[in-house]
């Protein structure tokens, strides 16, 4: 292979690994924006990816072709959403320590999908979705040399969707008044609170969305990568997606850098066995890569993460 | 005031046993709502932890690697930090103890405390990479010990296949001289897999408590984890407690890892993915308030819960998974405990 | 005469405790009306209800005549009523616009129109007075510009009733004179203000009248031109106050600290003690004055062993104890009653008991073999308990719990105990209320009567006079020059700190 | 050989139909995957099923399944159906042999089967009471490699490994040699995914090897291999001319893409567990238990080869299947199973 051939085997791959990294990782970015830690990005994911399976294969079941998988994703938009007030009332309602609260949610995410899967169809995963999201190379951009293999051929439409939500959440998140009081809430409750913000109201939103994206982000890899849902199909891309949350600095787009990096560094593992260079290397090397990498690059040239100050602290009016 | 303290620790313990007895309740309904016999599904459950020998046996083996995942996370908390790496930590203990147990040939009463000893250092040295990092360049423990997890699954994976490959995708077995396995055990139980690492397991918990409130270095550990501030001015080497405390935590997990390799198996299989002990170990700690006592209690629940679904899924056709949906709801419950608290308030109040 | 606030027989409970107990408090327009009371009276909480943060379990609030329920912030605000809280309610991450403008942001085409607001946020600074750069990070500018901040954030939603809860408990005096003067320009405006202070000379300075509260209860109000201080603060505690601290003269002996040549950076690498020599006797308080900022603090951390000392030498007793360790520093003889309480001076978590052996618990006989003795430590614990009297209800009690008061004793009985050769006092009655000052400094002097040396750091002028017998004044890093307490006033002190010794001007920054 | 219906089919039943409702029991402990992991799980549990509806077993109580959710739970559940008495209890998959032999050393009395694996004591003499049941998987995967040999047009498949072992080394040395018997010249690249749970590795694999030119893949990956269907999918949508070969189970239906019903799969190696867990449990039930014997099961009893579907396969590639079937039942070629009997057969062409 030559060096062209690889980088077109591997940036498409690593755009499309990253995927639903970015869009959970954004959902992350919400929650803990707002003040509170979510661990149970996995957990969403996992429900994410239930629904956009269980749903695209029912709409297909009724007639609904192609559309089946979009309608799929919105439903996985509004279930995580709605499966994340488990977490936003636990939280911000009950006043539970946030991260035990993840981690039950995503015990709860897990055993309730697999439950409801055996009790709907009987068996411990599902069947495998007919219309998938499938790769197209875009008409024109692709026939540009080296940027069109590289970026616009062989590329997933939810690649760039995700790519695009980085960047708006980037402009909501630091340009517009809500994102200046999510943050507010995010770092002192209480001065937003004096301000009139409603600190409750504001972390349920953060929450919520984070349930929408992780929901999304779940989708997607189900509808794009694993094709149907199983008790594995999400193992660790949520931790992975917080990781790129924490990597990326809390930033949209320090979380798309991340994540694409997280990507590049998965589609490496992979490929790599077949690139001449890394064929000799022994195969754990390349598969470490990216964590070691991670690790690497946090205590190297990134540096120091700080988090939003007030997170993973219930806010009770009036304490000090 | 003083006559308050022994109600309010009537709460405390009320507390989680309330949260068990809610998760519970959820349960039932859930398996009514869904066409299950709640009643049968939960008699089917408790047969399989107690109505056997057998079954008590395997209990008590399946707690004896959450005990002490347990206790790394709830020590880790204790000085401040998230362990979430000791699925990693438990891998490589796992790893060690059972090379240990396999290359050296030595007396019982050296060759055994050495293979769990081995696991210890593993797990240790797997605890020491975050400790080191986050002492040194303040990286967050809980992203590196994430990457950990996964940096040991594929390690432990390539290093037996590599070096220790039998037939059977595993390692050979472990000489009997590092073996925890107890034939008398066995037969006592009925042929269950139970071993002498639970005694290893109680005694982690005397370890824990031990190091953490009857030591100055526990002292230290604690200070440091709640206030690196005050440790420094107060002469404290705070980097070291840091490294220290992910040592310990990660010494915890890798004698858990060992429980598996020289208890339960006798060898170490490659993983096809995480064993799970590990991240059961974070809900055990936090159903045990990070206390000793209160994770062995809590992995009696898990354990129990774990085992006796097996029976459920065997005899009332329950999913396996009802389980893991109780032992969520149960978590949930136990961190809400202020809503707890507040209701019992309530009708305190409104019942005098 | 119509008040533009009246809050009627209020009373607010919290778990335990009732914090106000029909309390009445009436401000009229276009009054600086001073609220005095000690700590924990419960001025904060009155204050804190009237903002909407706390509901009264009882009582009624009248704002201009007429009745009205103030349930949260936000009708506070719509009532004109802003509050600049105690610990600053500031977002350290954002700029000054966006912590002023933050709930009420200008927008353009969705987004916020950040320019408008600073612009707006210059207009209202220009006008009263209040000078800030809107584009600054709260993080980066000095807690004097926070404080004007806070007060624009009140202007900029256009209120006009201003609760200012002890504002200049943090400020140095230029920027308590400069605050005086912002208020009486607000006063002027035709706003009201109701001020919570300790400092009795500020109350004679600006206020009107005075509500004074003890232990949640009204006890009266005055007006200011019929009182005087003696008078307030016997209102205040229930007695007479001897203000003066009583010492005799100081008997200086061998020298304990000696420091030569120190220079030390700050936490971004500048020069914060430039070439700095010090010498300090046992049997003598050196009082170490000093805008903030100029260096006191960076040169306390290079004692201490907290901070690596660039060049030059600091010796405790003829010995070279220069970068120590903390606890080597320690150890040869320095007790530390830390600027910053919570932050370093306790866990909060540890119960007292803990607290009181953090610098020892590795020593017999509250350990051995690296085995804690429980027994010892809390013997320990009960008996400084006894003799500092520290409010606690046992000496089991997370350090959490206790007020800011009672921590501090229990601070100071930990290092006092220890009988330190050299004890550092580095502002050690910041935020605390009269009683509770009288108690430290006579500590400080009994310490030094004992014949240990002590180094009072102090951001309070009064505090600094009354209690030291030399005052060295820092500036930019240097000492200026130290005179002996008797010798030297306020005028001339405020001088020294602005530099004035060498002949600098301009501000001390 | 091709024509053979799947085990569902009632002439597969050499018991033919005599239904009689006896106290027999069987048992089977599944693996991770379940009953329905459309793989070798899901056939033992369609041979068992099979095997209980022709005898008038009730399912539930005289045959079942147990699942494990994970490796520590192989020997409970297989201990749950031996303490119960079952009659015969089925451990499937090579990584159930340590449990098995555990109990089967403990009780004695216990009737206990294997497939892939053999379970023998210290000293490699099999448990007289473990029946084991292996295949000549090499045999099966080396006619699917000559298909692959004879249909490809760049002279280059591929072959997606689960997890590297002996087990999947059979399939990949069987493969390798059927393509070089036809093809010499061709290019094999193989890698292993390192977890037969993985599709995500499974399809980035196989887009790397498609990309290198190769466009026939087949894989011994389990759920991995899932993701091979999906590249292919996609590819073939886009208009590239790629083939999958599945494994285990007749795979047509994974590789259906598009409204008419074409399908990716070349063809598949199937593998016919159902068959060796109806015939042995029915051994067993007519007191015949196979204990202590390693039953291998090849092209001979019918339990490997190529799949039913077969549309896509060339007429010149079904005719060479067959001759290379009948020179192996002849014994004319020994199908390599391990890399050096590989390098031998190698050396021989
Ligand atoms: N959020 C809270 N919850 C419960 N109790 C509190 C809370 N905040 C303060 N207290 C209690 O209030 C009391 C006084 O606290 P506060 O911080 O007001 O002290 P203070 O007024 O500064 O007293 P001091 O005069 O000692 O400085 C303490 O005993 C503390 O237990
Ligand atoms: N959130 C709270 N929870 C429980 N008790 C509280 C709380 N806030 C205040 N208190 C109690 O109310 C009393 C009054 O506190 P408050 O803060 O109003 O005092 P203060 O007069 O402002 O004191 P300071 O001069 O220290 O600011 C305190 O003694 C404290 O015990
Ligand atoms: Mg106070
Ligand atoms: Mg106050």
């Amino acid at each position: 292979m030559d060096f062209m051939q690889i980088l077109a085997l591997v940036i498409p791959a690593a755009i499309y690994a990253a995927a639903p990294l970015i869009l959970t990782g954004l959902g992350g970015l919400f929650s803990e924006r707002s003040g509170v830690v979510n661990i149970g990005l996995e957990g969403l994911m996992v429900i994410g990816a239930f629904t956009g399976i269980v749903v695209t294969l029912t709409l297909e079941g009724m007639g609904f072709g192609g559309s089946s998988v979009w309608l799929a994703m919105l439903a996985a938009v509004m279930i995580g959403a709605a499966f994340s007030l488990f977490h936003a009332v636990a939280s911000i309602t009950f006043r539970a320590d946030q991260i035990v609260s993840g981690v039950a949610l995503n015990f709860l995410a897990v055993g309730l999908s697999v439950f409801l899967i055996r009790l709907m169809y009987g068996k411990g995963q599902t069947d495998y979705i007919r219309n998938r999201i499938y790769r197209f190379d875009v008409p024109v951009l692709s026939d540009i040399p080296i940027i069109g293999p590289l970026f616009f051929s062989n590329v997933y439409i939810t690649s760039y969707i995700a790519i695009l939500f980085a960047i708006v959440v980037y402009f909501v998140v630091f340009y517009t008044p809500f994102g200046l009081r999510l943050r507010s809430v995010g770092e002192h409750p209480m001065a937003a609170d004096t301000m009139g913000i409603n600190v409750v109201r504001m972390r349920y939103i953060g929450v919520m969305l984070s349930g929408a994206f992780a929901g999304l982000g779940g989708a997607v890899f189900a509808v794009t990568v694993s094709g149907n849902f199983s008790g594995t199909t999400i193992v660790g891309q949520g931790f992975m997606a917080l990781a790129a949350l924490i990597f990326g600095k809390w930033n949209p787009l320090g979380v798309l850098g991340a994540a694409l990096f997280f990507g590049l560094a998965q589609a490496l593992s992979i490929t790599g066995a077949q690139i001449p260079l890394l064929a000799n290397v022994p195969s754990v090397f390349l598969l470490t890569a990216p964590y070691v990498l991670t690790i690497l690059a946090l205590a190297g040239f990134v540096g120091r993460a700080e988090g939003p100050k007030a997170i993973g602290k219930p806010y009770v009016k009036g304490s000090r | 005031m003083k006559k308050l303290l022994p109600k309010n620790k009537l709460i405390s313990l009320a507390v989680p046993l309330i949260a068990v007895l809610l998760g519970i309740l959820i349960g039932a309904i859930v398996m009514l709502f869904t066409g299950y016999n709640p009643v049968l599904g939960y008699s089917a459950l408790l047969a399989g932890i107690f109505s056997d020998t057998y079954y008590i046996g395997e209990t008590i083996r399946t707690m004896t690697p959450l005990i002490l995942s347990g206790l790394a996370v709830a020590f880790a908390f204790r000085t401040g930090l998230f362990n979430i790496g000791v699925e990693g930590q438990v891998i490589v203990g796992w790893l060690a103890s059972v090379y240990v147990g396999i290359v050296l040939e030595l007396p019982k009463l050296i060759h055994l405390p050495v293979a769990i000893l081995a696991g210890a250092l593993a797990g240790a040295l797997w605890g020491f990479i975050p400790g080191i990092l986050k002492a040194r360049f303040q990286v967050h423990e809980v992203i590196v010990t994430i990457m950990m997890n996964y940096i040991a699954l594929y390690t432990a994976n390539y290093l037996i296949r590599a070096f220790l490959l039998v037939p059977g995708e595993r390692t050979e077995a472990i000489s009997k001289s590092a073996s925890l396995a107890s034939p008398f055990l066995q037969s006592l139980t009925d042929y269950s897999r139970l071993h002498y690492g639970f005694i290893v397991a109680l005694l982690g918990c005397v370890v824990m408590w031990f190091i953490l409130w009857k030591t100055s270095k526990g002292f230290e550990l604690r200070a440091v984890g709640f206030n690196q501030h005050a440790s420094q001015y107060s002469g404290m080497n705070v980097k070291k407690n840091i490294v220290l405390a992910m040592v310990i935590s990660g010494g915890f997990a890798g004698v858990a890892g060992a429980m598996e390799g020289l208890g339960t198996y006798g060898y170490m299989s490659i993983l096809s993915g995480f064993t799970g002990v590990g991240f059961d170990g974070i809900a055990v700690a936090l159903l045990g308030a990070n206390t000793g006592v209160g994770v062995l209690l809590a992995s009696f629940l898990f354990g129990g819960l774990q085992i006796g679904a097996l029976n459920m899924q065997s005899k009332a056709g329950v999913p396996v998974e009802l389980i893991d949906i109780v032992i969520a709801l149960i978590i949930f419950f136990v961190a809400s405990s202020y809503i707890i608290r507040w209701v019992m308030n309530r009708i305190k109040k409104e019942g005098i | 005469m119509s008040y533009v606030i009246e809050m009627n027989n209020i009373r607010k409970e919290f778990p335990g405790i009732v914090a106000n107990d029909n309390i009445t408090l009436q401000v009229k327009k276009g009054e600086v009306h001073a609220l005095l009371g000690e700590n924990g009276a419960g001025k904060s909480t009155l204050m804190n209800v009237l903002f909407g943060l706390y509901q009264p379990e009882q009582g009624e609030i009248v704002v201009r005549g007429e009745k009205v329920k103030i349930t949260d912030p936000n009708v506070a605000n719509n009532l004109g009523i802003g509050m600049v809280h105690q610990h600053f309610m500031l977002v350290d991450k954002f700029t000054v616009t966006e912590n002023i403008i933050l709930g009420n942001e200008p927008k353009k085409f969705g987004r916020i129109n950040i320019k408008k607001a600073a612009k707006e946020v210059e207009e209202i600074s220009n006008r009263y007075g209040l000078k800030v750069d809107p584009y600054a990070k709260i993080e980066n500018i000095s807690v004097g510009m926070q404080q004007r901040v806070e007060i624009l954030k009140t202007l900029y939603r256009g209120a006009d009733i201003l609760i200012l809860d002890e504002p200049t408990a943090v400020l140095t005096p230029q920027e308590i004179q400069e605050l005086i003067s912002i208020m009486k320009t607000l006063v002027n405006e035709g706003k009201s203000i109701i001020l919570i202070t300790h400092k009795l000379k500020e109350i004679m300075a600006v206020c009107d009248r005075c509500t004074v509260i003890r232990r949640g209860k009204g006890i009266g109000t005055v007006d200011v031109s019929d009182t005087n201080p003696d008078k307030l603060a016997a209102m205040m505690v229930g007695r007479e106050v001897n203000f003066s601290v009583e010492k005799g003269p100081a008997n200086p002996k061998e020298t304990v600290l000696r420091i030569k040549n120190l220079t030390v950076n700050d936490s971004r690498g500048v020069t914060a003690v430039n070439n700095l020599s010090l010498d300090l006797k046992a049997g003598e308080i050196i009082g170490l004055a000093g805008v903030d900022g100029n260096g006191q603090s960076e040169l306390i951390e290079a004692i201490t062993g907290l901070r690596k000392a660039e060049s030059g030498i600091v010796s405790l007793n003829g010995k070279d104890v220069t970068n120590f360790k903390p606890r080597k520093v320690t150890e040869s003889g320095l007790g530390h009653i830390p600027e910053d309480r919570h932050k370093h001076g306790l866990v909060l978590d540890f119960t007292i008991g803990e607290n009181i052996v953090l610098q020892t618990y590795y020593h017999k006989p509250y350990s051995k073999n690296g085995i804690l003795n429980h027994h010892e430590i809390y013997k320990k614990a009960r008996s400084l308990i006894e003799d500092f009297d520290v409010r606690t209800p046992s000496e089991y009690t997370l350090a959490r719990a206790l007020s800011g008061g009672n921590q501090q004793k229990a601070i100071i009985a930990r290092e006092v105990d220890r009988s330190p050769d050299f004890l550092i006092a580095a502002q050690p009655t910041r935020g605390l209320d009269v009683g509770a000052i009288e108690s430290i400094h006579r500590r400080l002097v009994m310490e030094r009567d004992k014949g240990r040396a002590v180094l009072l750091m102090s951001l309070e002028l009064d505090e600094i006079l009354n209690v030291s017998d030399r005052i060295a004044v820092m500036y930019e890093g240097e000492i200026v020059d130290i005179v002996d307490a008797d010798q030297t006033n306020e005028r001339e002190l405020g001088l020294l700190m602005a530099g004035g010794k060498k002949e600098k001007e301009g501000k001390a920054r | 050989a091709g024509e053979e219906a799947p085990a569902t089919d009632e002439e597969a039943a050499p018991g033919g139909g005599a239904v009689e409702a006896t106290d027999f029991t069987v048992g089977m402990v599944t693996d991770v995957g379940g009953i329905d992991d459309k793989s070798f799980n899901q056939s033992s549990w369609e041979g068992l099923s099979l095997f209980g509806s022709e005898f008038g077993l009730e399912e539930g109580t005289d045959y079942r399944y147990l699942q494990s959710g994970d490796m520590a739970e192989f020997e409970p559940n297989l201990r749950t159906l031996v303490r119960e008495d079952v009659d015969l209890v089925w451990g499937i998959g090579f990584l159930m042999e340590d449990a098995i032999r555990t109990i089967a050393q403990q009780v004695e009395d216990a009737q206990l089967a294997i497939v892939d694996s053999v379970v023998a004591d210290e000293d490699g003499v099999p448990l007289a009471n473990v029946a084991n049941i292996t295949f000549k998987e090499h045999e099966g995967s080396f006619l699917v490699g000559v298909a692959a040999g004879l249909q490809t047009t760049g002279n280059k498949v591929g072959f997606i490994g689960g997890v590297e072992g002996s087990l999947i080394k059979k399939f990949e040395n069987g493969f390798k040699a059927g393509v070089k018997a036809v093809n010499p010249d061709a290019e094999v690249i193989v890698q292993y995914a390192e977890s037969f749970n993985n599709p995500d590795r499974g399809s980035q694999i196989a887009n790397t090897m498609y990309s290198q030119g190769a466009d026939i893949i087949y894989h011994a990956a389990g759920d991995t291999g899932n993701g091979l269907f999906t590249e292919a999918i996609n590819r073939a949508r886009n208009g590239e001319n790629v083939w999958a070969i599945g494994v285990d189970r007749d795979q047509h239906e994974e590789g259906v893409f598009g409204d008419d019903g074409q399908s990716v799969t070349l063809t598949s190696m199937v593998k016919r567990v159902d068959r060796a867990v109806y015939l042995v449990s029915e051994r067993t039930m007519n007191g015949d238990f196979p204990g202590g014997e390693v039953l291998e099961f090849g092209l001979d009893d019918e339990a490997v080869g190529i799949a039913p579907s077969q549309d896509n396969m060339s007429e010149e590639a079904l005719q060479a299947v067959q001759d290379y079937q009948a020179q192996i039942q002849g014994g004319d070629i020994s199908v390599p199973q391990t890399d050096e009997e590989y390098e031998e057969y190698l050396s021989s062409l």
